[in-house]
């Protein structure tokens, strides 16, 4: 009885947070709905046994994803005030088509029924001795191992891909380096000049720079030209 | 130890992909791309070697196979990589996005494009699917700093995660209604219903989501709406890239997934497939004519050939396999020729990308404006080029298997084709000559010629292609 | 007899010898040489026709195999160049060569006044000839489509001969194309016949058929003997070659070619070859009662309906022209009510009187430079008194006066009509009427143009008799069209025909037609003769006795007058039903008429491309949301098409 | 709580997954607001087939189902960084991430 009570609560809470994640003006309300669906569906997981992947759902998913979401929804700093003009326009056709797509899913997968004469093959491993968590791992470490490993390569990408995409390194931007400062020579920055009296350095410039200039010394990295994210903003006119 | 032979060739892409990333990271002196770029080339005839030598057989529990089929596709894979991993040497330089991450993404969306060639069970389906979508989506937004380049990449990636979170809904109701995920189980638990036996619903519909997810990735009609946005906003070299690999590997899964454990349901997917076909071919042939951008008349072009190679599958008999498979082979070099010559098209610096850029090309550079027309005519499916034989192949299978509808389309649907390619073709050389483009280096020139030369001389290759695809198809069948 | 097969391959290969010469040396050798080669070849592909036709009967009229070459071997499909001896086709070819012949002679007098090279006249006559030959020599289906399509190119390029008018090339194209469209069905009964039996050889059809008899296509629910469908289709690619009605409206306008390609057309080519397809096909119709009814409707009403049409025309050459649409759908009713042996006696002597009229008609037009209004003509008999009587022959044979020998034919196609019953007498009532009506305007014909005053002193001052050349095949002819029918009674449908046409054309079972058409009673083989004689007298009242009464009758049923006169308006109907629909959708779509209904369909098609092309790129915004959706409402309608059609 | 789904059945794991999904695409293309939304109504999608998936798994008592569910989760979340990664070159080259801003490519 309660688990049927736990199920209707957490279900129906999912899917009003559903709703909410689609309709909230605030796209930072959003973020906050969908971190409750979250949670919510992560009791749904509970409630089917699967107690591993209900917690990786809220540690992965509401500690990192929407977390994540959250920092750029801010960090972007986009202007939730307009209104939705679109939205009467579009929802009647919108509504029509997903009122059949959600009769029809309820219409076929409300009878469900195995096909007959299977039998589930990997019933095996997820033998009652071992706690769901041991099961799990012993079948990814194992027999799944190749695509544990390509979901590796999905996070390495993932990873490459939001470093390559968003990492800029400003020129502007000093860093140190340890090892250039440690191979610095006083030759490198310092210059010995005769100066004849009353005359300044101003013939040179004022005052004297290192060869390479700053940059060079300074800041490493894809020997790309340096460039700055100010003269882009031009484009989104 | 057959477990780890039979994935050796990706193993050893994806740990040459780690060993080149490491070197990329590490190198502090100048420009590491275009060092980091040739050893992926070499990665990949190491990998491509490999899959010569891999062993047949199942392993790791069932979800990943080493056949004949899967060796064909990722055999092309391979090659339409490689071949865009040159490309882009001498393009990302000169558009100033020549970081060495690129070629290492490349490598890694083709080990995803690998995994599915060889998936035995839908969760390889996924995840392969998702590691090569992945890579290209960061792949079309790789040129940060332009505009179009980061609106194709954020429309590829939306609709492609849409076309994913379905592909997963479908999954989970196959697995659901048939309480596996292998396809080896599927096969089993269809037919040992037996025909009398109905297919629960939930199963036919998860087998639908599953069809259209990979129908995205193909890009067929009406999956198809990003296809032209993306191809004109990406960087070339990755326009070249997604038009030829994924869609083989994309269709490798189809063709799988489909034939194989849905074999037994061919006459209900097949109205399924036959619709789409006939959209597809349709839409590609008829929205083409009014482009006059090359990438999207090429996106255009390439929907279209995607609704030909269906039509192979939708015939479902090994001839329509292999038809399909020698379609895919002879449109991916007609494809990558053509994208080497939207390379090659660049005026004191700047890309071009009208087709009105090619005007007079016949005059100014007589062998690259032959080896467009090559492509050109290859690709409207003129004898004796090799796209002739693809399109002879799948028609065959198509009235072979009684789909005239299909067929009839098809020709229709050719000779509007015929029209668009033509116009290419008369634009170079009809119309007067503007002022030509730069010197085009020679590793773009190289690619060029070779396509050029293996869509003009299929003829003496077509045994064995033909064969390797016959066998190819056979294995599906078993 | 083994000659025969040579002899048969040579009455069917030289004409294309003739064509070759004429046409790709044409301009090397001269008008007179190639006139002479097509000329000559013509002769000896006659010679060998008639000599093949002797041997054939002399040894009882088996069927011979010529095998030429194989053609298409494709999987399952086989098709060769094989010639097929027996009654049907040698009798054909006999006549075609026959026919044809006189025209060549014929053509040489007719065209020499033209100022083009006539070489090229001659090559597509040679080649008309040739592809009518294919066709009804061939061995299966394919070759006789293959002749088929010959027929209706070689047709295009005649009508359109005269190039510079552009009536004779709107004629031509539109003869092209309606035979186009009736081609298609034809080819769907192709493939249909190819899926039932595996094979389009007519051999291994025929001996298919009545193990076959039960199949049936279902179609929305309602199941279709698969017989009924095919012989339906095969009627309307007969009906588009022969003019049968819905489809005939090629035929009048095909006379903007010169005079003697009418009379190819008309008498001995094209428009036969749907009788001729009929009759081949017997064995299947014979098992598709349906089918053959429909062939009865429409054949009594085009007969019907042409010779009304036929009535009040004041083109010379048009009213023989309904009169050929008319004498078809005799032929079409003989098939019809299963009397295959009296429609192909018909045929041939509709190819000898026709060809005559049509010949005789070609020398009035000649002899008055060009001139074919009738109401123009009149008292022309002094001045040509060979034509005169030839067209008295022809005219005599096509009324059914005995003993000429239209009167053998169609009385006994009537007469078969009466014996079928059910649909049969539709046809009976509608072939006794027409017949009355056929004496009349033919009589008409002959009146207004040789009889009365002349209307027209310059013209008649200035006619002048046909060479001798041209007189010489009217000669002939005129023998034809008398004697025909009393010669080739017997063997065609009197007691000798099982034994001339020997299997050649099937009658089913209960098919007793032609046995029962001997015991008739006296009173109905009467009735049509006497309808002919009445139709002679009409003519003679209203044309000789009293010439005012046609005037006055056209003045008192003026609505009819127009309504005959304008063809029952089923050019008007074509326009309002096809071309005006087609027009207003693609004006309403494109906002473009187009006046040329030829010029419009080709370029409405282009423009319904790159029409469709721009609807497609327009929903092509860019926006996100947009291809989100349309993605989805595909998958809706995958899955909804999945879950209903599974 | 092993037993939760005998208890619960099926029917109504799915119906709750049927929900989500539908409400998921509803905010792909009624949203004309915001792509970040789009992105989460995604997430709500993938939620939807993870959730029927374990429901599947646990009703069939077989554990490749949960397996793929991991593996989901892991492209799920390697698929956010990228698309807010993407978001972010396309917020500083344009300004906005306004929906209908992304139209810049057509016909």
């Amino acid at each position: 009885m309660i688990t049927q009570l736990a199920f209707y609560l957490f279900a129906t809470v999912l899917v009003l947070s559903a709703v909410m994640v689609v309709s909230a003006r605030n796209p930072v309300h959003s973020v906050l709905f969908l971190i409750l669906a979250f949670f919510n569906a992560a009791g749904l997981f509970l409630i089917a046994g699967a107690e591993f992947l209900a917690m990786i759902l809220v540690i992965v998913y509401v500690g990192a994803v929407a977390v994540l979401f959250l920092f750029v929804v801010m960090m972007l700093d986009v202007n939730f005030n307009q209104v939705r003009e679109g939205l009467q326009r579009y929802a009647p056709v919108g509504a029509a088509v997903g009122l059949v797509l959600f009769a029809e899913l309820v219409f076929t997968v409300g009878r469900w029924h195995l096909i007959p004469d299977v039998t589930p093959a990997a019933v095996a491993a997820g033998t009652p001795v071992l706690g769901n968590t041991q099961a799990l791992g012993q079948l990814i470490y194992t027999d799944y191992v190749l695509l544990f490993q390509a979901c590796g390569l999905v996070l390495l990408v993932a990873m490459i891909g939001a470093i390559v995409l968003t990492l800029r390194e400003r020129p502007s931007a000093r860093r140190q380096d340890v090892a250039a400062q440690h191979a610095r020579q006083p030759a490198d920055t310092l210059q010995m000049m005769t100066l004849s009296l009353g005359q300044g350095t101003d013939g040179q410039g004022g005052y004297l720079r290192p060869p390479g200039g700053y940059g060079a010394v300074a800041a490493h990295g894809s020997g790309r030209a340096p460039e700055d994210h100010e003269t882009n903003q031009h484009l989104g006119a | 130890m057959t477990h780890w032979t039979l994935a050796l060739p990706e193993i050893v892409l994806s740990v040459c992909g780690l060993a080149i990333l490491l070197f990329g990271v590490v190198q502090k002196r100048g420009n590491p791309t275009r060092a980091c770029t040739v050893l992926t080339l070499v990665a990949y005839l190491v990998a491509a070697v490999l899959v010569l030598l891999a062993p047949d057989g199942t392993g790791y529990r069932g979800t990943f196979v080493g056949d004949g089929f899967a060796r064909y596709m990722k055999i092309l894979s391979l090659a339409g990589a490689g071949l865009c991993a040159v490309l882009s040497l001498d393009y990302n330089g000169r558009q100033k996005i020549d970081r060495f991450e690129f070629p290492l993404l490349l490598l890694f969306a083709t080990v995803g494009t690998m995994l599915m060639a060889s998936s035995e069970n839908l969760m390889t389906l996924f995840v392969g699917l998702e590691l090569q979508s992945l890579a290209i989506y960061i792949l079309c937004a790789f040129a940060r700093d332009e505009l179009t380049s980061a609106e194709a990449g954020l429309k590829y990636f939306v609709l492609g995660s849409l076309a994913s979170g379905l592909l997963l809904y479908g999954i989970s109701l196959v697995y659901g209604f048939a309480g596996t995920l292998e396809y080896g189980g599927l096969r089993h638990a269809l037919i040992g219903g037996g025909p009398s036996t109905a297919v629960p619903a939930g199963l036919v519909i998860g087998i639908v989501f599953v069809f259209v997810g990979l129908a995205f990735k193909l890009s067929a009609a009406p999956f198809h709406m990003w296809t032209p946005d993306v191809y004109e906003g990406a960087p070339i070299s990755v326009t070249a890239f997604m038009s030829g690999a994924p869609k083989v590997a994309a269709f490798a899964l189809l063709l799988r997934v489909m034939a194989g454990p849905f074999g037994h349901l061919t006459h209900q997917w097949q109205l399924l497939v036959e619709l789409v076909s006939i959209t597809t071919m349709a839409l590609g042939s008829l929205a083409a004519i009014q482009q006059t951008n090359v990438k999207r008349l090429m996106a255009y072009s390439s929907i279209g050939h995607m609704g030909y190679a269906m039509m192979g599958l939708a015939a479902a008999t090994p001839a329509g396999i292999r038809g399909t498979l020698v379609y895919l082979a002879t449109y991916l070099f007609m494809t990558t020729g053509a994208f080497a010559c939207i390379v090659a098209m660049r005026r004191g610096g700047q890309p071009l990308d009208r087709i009105s850029d090619l005007s007079g090309l016949s005059r100014t550079r007589p062998m690259l404006a032959l080896a467009m027309a090559v492509f050109m005519f290859g690709m409207a499916g003129m004898p004796p080029l090799s796209g002739f034989f693809g399109k002879l192949l799948v028609f065959a299978a198509a009235v072979q298997a009684g789909l005239w509808t299909l067929a009839v389309v098809g020709v229709v649907t050719s000779v509007i084709g015929l029209y668009y390619y033509w116009r290419v073709v008369k634009v170079m050389y009809l119309d007067g000559p503007v002022p030509a483009f730069d010197r085009s280096v020679r590793s773009v020139s190289a690619v060029t010629g070779a396509m050029a030369l293996i869509t003009g001389l299929f003829l003496l290759v077509l045994g064995p292609v033909v064969g390797a695809a016959q066998a190819a198809a056979a294995v599906l069948f078993r | 007899m083994p000659s025969i097969g040579p002899l048969f391959a040579l009455a069917v290969f030289v004409p294309l010898l003739g064509a070759v010469i004429a046409g790709l040396f044409g301009r090397m050798i001269g008008d007179r040489a190639s006139m002479a080669a097509s000329v000559l070849l013509m002769a000896v592909a006659s010679a060998c026709a008639v000599a093949a036709l002797w041997l054939s009967v002399g040894t009882g009229s088996q069927t011979i195999a010529v095998p030429i070459s194989t053609w298409v071997k494709a999987g399952g499909f086989h098709a060769s160049w094989q010639l097929r001896v027996d009654a049907l086709s040698v009798s054909m070819v006999t006549m075609v060569t026959v026919v044809s012949t006189l025209i060549h002679i014929y053509s040489v007098g007719y065209m020499s006044h033209e100022t083009m090279p006539v070489s090229r006249f001659f090559a597509y006559l040679s080649m008309f000839t040739f592809a009518m030959l294919m066709l009804v020599s061939s061995d299966n289906l394919i070759q006789l489509f293959f002749g088929w399509e010959g027929v209706g190119l070689a047709s295009y390029l005649l009508i359109g001969y005269w190039y510079d008018r552009p009536s004779a090339t709107r004629a031509a194209v539109k003869a092209f194309v309606v035979n186009r469209i009736a081609d298609l069905f034809f080819m769907v009964g192709i493939a249909l016949l190819f899926l039932q039996f595996g094979s389009i050889a007519y051999d291994n059809i025929f001996a298919l058929v009545p193990a076959h008899a039960d199949s049936v296509y279902t179609l929305f629910g309602t199941s279709l003997r698969t017989y009924e469908v095919i012989g339906v289709l095969l009627f309307i690619g007969a009906a588009g070659k022969s003019a049968q009605l819905f489809l005939h409206v090629w035929l009048p306008d095909a006379m903007e070619g010169p005079t003697p390609v009418s009379a190819l057309i008309h008498a001995a080519t094209m428009v036969t070859a749907g009788v001729f397809l009929m009759a081949r096909m017997s064995p299947l119709l014979e098992f598709a009662p349906v089918a053959k009814g429909v062939v009865v409707v429409i054949g009594a009403s085009t007969c019907f309906f042409a010779a009304t049409v036929g009535l009040v025309q004041p083109d010379i050459k048009r009213t023989i022209a309904y009169s050929t649409c008319s004498q078809l759908g005799y032929m079409f009713i003989g098939v019809g009510v299963g009397a295959y042996q009296a429609a192909m006696f018909h045929l041939t002597t509709h190819a000898c009187f026709k060809a005559l009229l049509f010949l005789s008609a070609g020398a009035v037009i000649h002899s008055l430079h060009g001139e074919q209004d009738m109401r123009r003509m009149g008292g022309l008999w002094r001045r040509l008194p060979f034509t005169y009587g030839a067209m008295w022959a022809g005219t005599l044979a096509i009324s059914a006066i005995p003993p000429f020998s239209g009167w053998w034919s169609k009385d006994a196609i009537i007469d078969g009509a009466w014996v079928a019953g059910g649909l049969g007498l539709y046809g009976w009532v509608l072939g006794v009427l027409t017949a009355f009506i056929t004496a009349l305007y033919s009589f008409r014909l002959i009146f207004l143009v040789f009889h009365g005053a002349p209307r027209d002193a310059r013209l008649h001052d200035r006619a002048h008799e046909s060479p001798p050349v041209m007189i010489l095949p009217l000669l002939v002819l005129s023998l034809g069209a008398i004697f025909a029918g009393w010669l080739l009674y017997r063997p065609y449908v009197g007691a000798g025909q099982a034994a001339f046409w020997n299997g050649a054309i099937f009658s089913g079972a209960d098919n007793h037609v032609l046995t029962r058409l001997e015991h008739l009673p006296l009173l109905i083989t009467l009735v049509p003769t006497l309808m002919s004689v009445c139709g002679v007298a009409a003519a003679w009242f209203c044309y000789m006795a009293r010439p005012a009464v046609p005037a006055m009758l056209a003045t008192r049923f003026r609505g009819l007058h127009l309504f005959l006169l304008n063809k029952w308006y089923f050019d008007e109907l074509y326009d309002a039903v096809f071309v005006r629909p087609y027009r207003w959708l693609a004006g309403g779509l494109w906002h473009v008429g187009d006046d040329r209904v030829i010029d419009g369909v080709p370029n409405g098609l282009a423009r319904l491309t790159g029409g469709g092309s721009a609807q497609i790129v327009r929903i092509q915004t860019g926006s996100i949301a947009v291809y989100a959706f349309t993605m989805l409402v595909g998958l809706l309608t995958l899955t909804s098409v999945f879950l209903i059609f599974r | 709580m092993a037993h939760g789904i005998q208890l619960v059945g099926l029917g109504p794991f799915l119906v709750v997954t049927a929900m989500l999904l539908v409400f998921g695409v509803f905010g792909i293309f009624l949203n004309r607001k915001n792509i970040i939304v789009i992105m989460m109504s995604i997430e709500l999608i993938l939620l939807a087939a993870n959730l029927n998936l374990v429901a599947f798994s646990a009703a069939l008592g077989d554990l490749s189902g949960q397996v793929l569910t991991l593996f989901s989760l892991t492209v799920a979340a390697a698929e956010a960084a990228i698309g807010l990664a993407i978001v972010t070159v396309y917020f500083r080259n344009r300004g906005s991430i306004q929906v209908e801003d992304v139209t810049l490519m057509k016909g």
